[in-house]
C-alpha cells in the first residue's frame, strides 16, 4: 500500500469524487488558490474561491445541496464555524425535518482543529460535540490517512451533512491508503487494537495517544483494547459497547474540553447499557475546560498523554470489585 | 455542464396571474386567508401567524412577474407569496394547525412552510435565513443548466443581518440570477424601521456591491407587478442580481393577536388609506367599469375558498406520534 | 410571600440591578418596546432597542462589557445565538484568557426556549450544553419564579459572561418569589424534594416532571429525591454526586436532545465519581435527536413526560444488584 | 451619566509621533521588527506570524494621528498598531514565541495580542471579530463619559464578512465615535481582492448607512495622518462613525513562511517600487535635507532596539505548565 499524508490521501478523496460525480463541487477561502490541480481538472465552476464569509459559503452549500448539487466547503479553521452555526445547525439540520421531508442536504463541511500549530483558541478548539449535540447532522472526526480517505468519500456520498473534522496535528502525517474505492463507512468505529482488560475510547490524535498508552499498558501485562470512534454521530454504540462488557472497564479519550463532549456521550452510554459489566468506573481523560492557549508548551499540555491515559487504565485494572 | 438531471423544480402546475381582475383576486384570497386564521387564532387553540394584510400587492405583484421554473425563497411572513403561487389554502392552514395534511405533515407550522413541488423551497423563520440559501440554489440554477431564476423575499430587518450583505456580495461576484426583494413595511417585529437605520431605502445598500435595484411603491400591485418584470427581464438577460424594493406597511401586528399598542396611529392609519386592495379596486371601477356586483363576485368565491380550506384543515388529523422520529435524516 | 410570574420575577431583577449600578443596562430587539417601565425609570440610553442583527448586539455586548459596562442582552430566541456564536464563544469566552487575563467580561445573555408554544425548531431548540461546553462561560437555566429572580440578579452582578436560558414553557407560570435581596448564588443545585432511593436530576421545565413523577413514586412507596441544577455550569458536582451516593440509583432529565447534552455529562460524572455507591445504570430520559417539531401534539411528545420519568425510576429501583 | 469611574484606559504612556523623522522611524521599527520574526520563523521553533511589510505607513499615519486617550482594536496582523502605539518589541516578540513575559502571558501568542494599558483592547484573530466588538468599546467610552474614540482596524477581507454591516449600522444609529480604518491591502489570506467583490473600494459600503469615508493612498504615511487627523477630528466634533479606507498593499506572504507563488509578480513588483518607508526616505531627503548618514542613524537605533527586544525575547521563560488552567474566569 503507497503511503501519503492525511493532506494527499482528501487530495485524492476530493479528486476522485469530483471524477466520479458532476454534482460534486468545492468552494471556500482559498480552496482554488490551494489546489490548483483540482481547478486543472475540474474547471473554476467547479472549484471555487469565495469572499472571507463563512456564513455565506456555508449557506450557498445548504442551498445548493437542497436543490439537485452535492457541495464540500472549507470552512478552514472550526472556530470559524461559528459564523456558519445559523446555516449548518437551524438549515442544513433541521430543513429537512421542518419541511416533512421535502430536501436531502448532501454536503460536506471540512474543518480543522486541535493543537499542533501553537495558533491559540480561535484557531484551535474541538467543537464536535457540538455538532452531535445538534440534530439533523453527521459528524466524523478520522485519525489516519486511510480513513480520512476512506470517511472523506463517504462523506461526500451521503445524503446528509456532514461535518468532517480535520485534526492539524495529524494533517501531515503519513500513513498507508489502499488502492481503489477503499470506502470506509459512516456510523463504523473501528478497534485500533484488540485486548480484554481495558477499553480506551477516542477518535482523532489521541487514538495514537491511545495506542501508545496500550503498548506501555502491554508492558505490564495489561491488555487494552483500543477504539477509534471515527464517526461521532452516528456513533457506533454496538462497538463500544460489546468492547466495555467484553473488558468491563472503560477511558474515554479526547482532546475536546471533558464538560458535555463526546467522552461524557460515550461515557453515558456504557454507565447505562454496559452497567451490568462494568468492573470499575468509567474514566475521561480529556483536554481541560479552558481554551486551547497558544504557548506551545501549555498547547501540548492541553492534549491528553500517554501517562494520563496509561494510568487511568492502570488505576481501573487494579481497582478491587 | 449539467450531464445530470436532478428533479425537476417545480413539478406542479403554477397558476398565471395575468389579468387586472386576477391580481385582485389574488390579493382578495390573501387578506381573506390571514383574516380567518387571526380569527382562529383569537378565539381556540389554532396557533397564531405572522401575517401580511396591507402587504398582499408586494406577493402578487411579483408572483405574477415570475414564470413557472423560477424558484422562491420565502420566510416567515409566507402565505401571500404561497398563496400568489398558488397553494392549496386548505394544505397551507392544515400545516398552521400543525396537522398531518399540511404541506410538512405539520412539522413546520405557520413560520416555514416550503411547498417543493411549486418551487417554494426552504422557507425559513430565522430572519436571514433565505438570504443565506438563496445563493446556493440559484448556483444550482447556474450550474445544472436549470432555466428559471431565484426569487428571495426578506423583510426591511433581515437587511440588518450580516448574511444579507454577504449574500448580495457573493451574488454579484458568482453572477448569480436572483431577485432580492425586500418588503419593507418599517416594522421589524417590535421595532419601527426607522429606529435601525440611517436613511430610508434598503435598495441603497445594493449599489455598493455593483447591484443595480429599485424602490417601488409596494402597495400599487401593478406597479410591483412592472418594476418586477423589468427586473426579471435584465436578470434574465445579464445572469445578475437585482434588488427590488417595496414600499409597503405591515397594517397588523407581528405575530397574531398583537394590541398594536406600540403602533403610531396616525401612520398606520395614513397607510390604511392606502390600501393595495382598494386602491386596485377603486383603479378597476374607474378604469374597466368593475362593478360592485363584480367585486362581490369575486369576495365570495374568495370566501368560499376559505372556508373549504378551513373546514379542510379543521378535519385534518393530527400526525401519528411516530413522526416525531421521521425526516431527520436522508 | 408574593405570588409573581417568571416574566415578573425577571422585570424585578432587571429594575433591581439597573437601580442598584448605573453601569448596568440593557439592549436588544424590541427590548425598549418590551419594556417601557424599564425605559421609564432608566432612560433611553440604558435600555435600547437594536437593528435586527445578533451578531453585533452579542459583539457590543462583550466590547462594552471588557471596558466598564455590565450589559444584559436579550437575544430572543435560542436558535438565533447561532448568530451570535463568534462573539460569545471566541470573544466572551476566549479573550481573557487569550489576553492572559487582561479583560473581564460581566455580561448577561438572556435567550428563550424549551415547547409550548407550537413554533418548531427554528425558535425551539434546547442548546444550553454547546454553551456549558465552550470554555469561559457559565450557563444557568431555573424551573421556578424565585429563582429566575435570584438567578438573574447574581448573573448580572458576576464578573463572567453568563447565558442565561428561559425556559418558554415556565414563563408566564406564577411562583412565590421572596422579597429583599433574595440573590440566589450560581453554581449551587438545589434539593427540590429530599428522597432516598433515587435520584432525579434536571433543570428547568422537567424539574416540575421529575417533582410529579415523586409524587408518584411515593404512591408506590418509592422516595425519590429531586435535584434541579439551576446553574448548568458551573456544575454543583458536589450536590449531585452526595445524592447518587446516597440513593445509588440516578436518573438525568431534560428535554434538549440527548447526544452530548448535559445528562451525559451528569450520567458521566456519576458514573465516574459515584460508582462504587451505584446500585443500578445511570438512565437517561431526555428529549429525542431530532428537531423539535411544531404541531403541537408531537412538541409535547418531545419533552420527557411523567410516566416515563417514574417507570425509568422505578425499573432502577426493582434492579436487583 | 457617568457615576463609575471604571478602571482609566489607556494608563501607560503613549508615545507621540510628531516629526517627519519619527514616522520614518516607527515605520522602521515595525519592519526590523516583522523582518527579523520573519527570519527567525524560517530558521528555527520560532512561530510563524503575519506581518504587515508594506502597509507600515497605515500603522503609523493614524496612529499618529491619535490621543493617547483613544482606544484601539487590532487583528491578526497587529504588529504596527502596537508598535506605533509604543508597545515594548521585547515584550512582543516573548508573546509571539509564547513565553511568559509576553504581553498575555504568552498565551496569545502573535494573533490576539492586547496590551490594555496602551489601550490596545480585545485584539481577535477571527476575521471582522474587531469589528463586532468596536461598538461596544465606543459604548462605553459614550456612556461613562470618557473623551477618547475609537479606532478600528481590520481588512478588505473583514469587510466581506457581516458583521462589517452589523458594526457600520450599529455606529451610524447609535452615533458611536468610532474610525473604522480599512486597510486595503489587495490580499485575503490567498485569495485576491479582485476575486471576492465587484469594484474597488471598501469605503463605497459606508454611505448607504450614512456613514462618511474616505479612501487614502496608504503607502503615504503623511497622506494617512492627515486624513486620519481630518477623520478624528470630525469623529471628535459630531460623534458619529468614519470610515477610512487606505490602498495598501500586503508585500510578504500572509503567514510566515509563505512562498507566494500565487502572486502576480508584476503587481507586487509595481507595489514594492510605492514602498512607504522608500517614498518617506525619499521625500526626506528631498524636503528636509535628510542625508544617508541621518537614515543609518536611524536604521541602527532601531536595530539595536531589535536586537535588544528579540534577546529579552529569547530570554524568557516558557510559562508554568500551572497557567494552562489560570485566566479562564475572573
Ligand atoms: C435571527 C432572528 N432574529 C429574530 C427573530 C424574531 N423575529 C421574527 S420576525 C422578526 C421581524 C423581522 O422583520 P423584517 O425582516 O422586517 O420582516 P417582517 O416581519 O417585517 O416581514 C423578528 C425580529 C428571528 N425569527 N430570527
Ligand atoms: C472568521 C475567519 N475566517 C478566516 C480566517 C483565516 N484568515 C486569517 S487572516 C485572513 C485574511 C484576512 O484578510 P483581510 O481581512 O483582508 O486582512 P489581511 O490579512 O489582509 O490584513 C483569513 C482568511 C480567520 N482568521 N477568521
Ligand atoms: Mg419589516
Ligand atoms: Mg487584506
Amino acid at each position: 500500500m503507497p503511503t501519503i499524508t492525511v493532506y494527499d490521501a482528501m487530495a485524492q478523496a476530493l479528486a476522485e469524487e469530483m471524477r466520479r460525480d458532476a454534482r460534486v463541487l468545492m468552494f471556500g477561502e482559498g480552496v482554488a488558490t490551494k489546489r490548483p490541480e483540482l481547478v486543472g481538472e475540474f474547471g473554476s465552476a467547479r472549484i471555487r474561491n469565495t469572499p472571507l464569509a463563512e456564513g455565506i459559503i456555508a449557506g450557498t452549500a445548504v442551498g445548493a445541496a437542497a436543490t439537485g448539487l452535492r457541495p464540500i466547503v472549507d470552512l478552514l479553521f472550526a472556530p470559524f464555524l461559528c459564523y456558519a452555526m445559523d446555516e449548518l445547525v437551524n438549515s442544513a439540520g433541521k430543513l429537512r425535518y421542518l419541511s416533512g421531508g421535502q430536501f436531502e442536504f448532501p454536503l460536506v463541511a471540512i474543518s480543522m482543529t486541535g493543537a499542533g500549530w501553537a495558533v491559540g483558541s480561535q484557531h484551535n478548539h474541538n467543537v464536535e460535540a457540538w455538532f452531535a449535540h445538534a440534530p439533523g447532522l453527521k459528524v466524523v472526526m478520522p485519525s489516519n490517512a486511510a480513513d480520512y480517505k476512506g470517511l472523506l468519500k463517504s462523506a461526500i456520498r451521503d445524503d446528509n451533512p456532514v461535518l468532517f473534522f480535520v485534526d492539524i496535528g495529524l494533517l501531515y502525517q503519513p500513513g498507508e491508503v489502499p488502492g481503489g474505492e477503499s470506502l470506509v463507512p459512516l456510523g463504523r468505529a473501528a478497534i485500533a487494537r484488540p485486548g480484554h482488560d481495558v477499553t480506551l475510547v477516542s477518535y482523532a490524535k489521541t487514538v495514537a495517544v491511545c495506542l501508545q498508552a496500550a503498548e506501555a499498558l502491554a508492558a505490564t501485562g495489561i491488555a487494552a483494547e483500543v477504539i477509534d470512534l471515527r464517526t461521532i454521530k452516528p456513533l457506533d454504540e454496538a462497538t463500544v459497547l460489546a468492547s466495555a462488557r467484553r473488558t468491563g472497564r472503560v477511558v474515554v479519550v479526547h482532546e475536546a474540553s471533558r464538560t458535555c463532549g463526546v467522552g461524557a456521550e460515550v461515557a453515558a452510554l456504557v454507565a447505562e447499557q454496559a452497567f451490568d459489566h462494568l468492573k470499575a468506573p468509567v474514566r475521561r481523560v480529556t483536554g481541560p475546560d479552558v481554551p486551547p492557549p497558544a504557548s506551545y508548551p501549555l498547547e501540548q499540555a492541553f492534549v491528553p498523554g500517554v501517562d494520563a491515559v496509561a494510568a487511568a487504565a492502570k488505576a481501573l485494572v487494579r481497582k478491587p470489585h | 455542464m449539467s450531464p445530470f438531471s436532478s428533479p425537476a423544480l417545480p413539478s406542479a402546475a403554477v397558476p398565471s396571474i395575468e389579468h387586472p381582475e386576477d391580481l385582485l383576486e389574488a390579493m382578495l384570497l390573501i387578506r381573506a386567508y390571514e383574516l380567518r386564521l387571526s380569527e382562529l387564532s383569537a378565539q381556540s387553540g389554532t396557533p397564531g401567524t405572522c401575517t401580511a394584510v396591507g402587504q398582499e400587492a408586494a406577493a402578487v405583484g411579483v408572483l405574477s412577474a415570475l414564470r413557472a421554473e423560477d424558484l422562491i425563497l420565502t420566510n416567515h411572513r409566507s402565505a401571500g407569496h404561497l398563496l400568489a403561487r398558488g397553494a392549496d389554502p386548505g394544505r397551507m392552514m392544515a400545516e398552521v394547525m400543525g396537522r398531518r395534511d399540511g404541506y410538512c405533515k405539520g412539522k413546520s407550522g405557520s413560520l416555514h412552510i416550503s411547498v417543493r413541488e411549486l418551487g417554494v423551497v426552504l422557507t425559513s423563520t430565522i430572519v436571514g435565513g433565505e438570504l443565506s440559501l438563496a445563493t446556493g440554489v440559484a448556483l444550482s440554477q447556474t450550474l445544472l443548466g436549470r432555466p428559471g431564476i431565484v426569487a428571495c423575499f426578506f423583510g426591511d430587518g433581515a437587511a440588518g443581518e450580516g448574511i444579507f450583505h454577504e449574500s448580495l456580495n457573493l451574488a454579484a461576484v458568482w453572477k448569480l440570477p436572483i431577485l432580492y426583494v425586500c418588503e419593507n413595511n418599517e416594522w421589524q417585529a417590535f421595532v419601527h424601521r426607522r429606529e435601525t437605520m440611517v436613511g430610508e431605502r434598503i435598495a441603497d445598500r445594493a449599489a455598493p456591491y455593483g447591484i443595480a435595484s429599485a424602490t417601488v411603491d409596494g402597495n400599487d400591485v401593478e406597479a410591483v407587478r412592472d418594476a418586477a418584470r423589468s427586473a426579471t427581464a435584465a436578470i434574465r438577460d445579464n445572469g445578475r442580481p437585482f434588488l427590488l424594493e417595496l414600499a409597503t406597511y405591515r397594517q397588523r401586528g407581528h405575530f397574531e393577536p398583537d394590541d398594536q399598542t406600540y403602533v403610531d396611529a396616525a401612520e398606520l392609519a395614513a397607510w390604511k388609506a392606502r390600501d393595495p386592495i382598494e386602491r386596485m379596486k377603486a383603479r378597476l371601477a374607474a378604469k374597466d367599469g368593475f362593478t360592485t356586483g363584480d367585486f362581490a363576485g369575486l369576495q365570495a368565491r374568495v370566501a368560499a375558498r376559505i372556508d373549504a380550506a378551513a373546514a379542510f384543515a379543521q378535519a385534518s388529523p393530527w400526525p401519528d406520534p411516530a413522526e416525531l422520529l421521521t425526516d431527520v435524516y436522508a
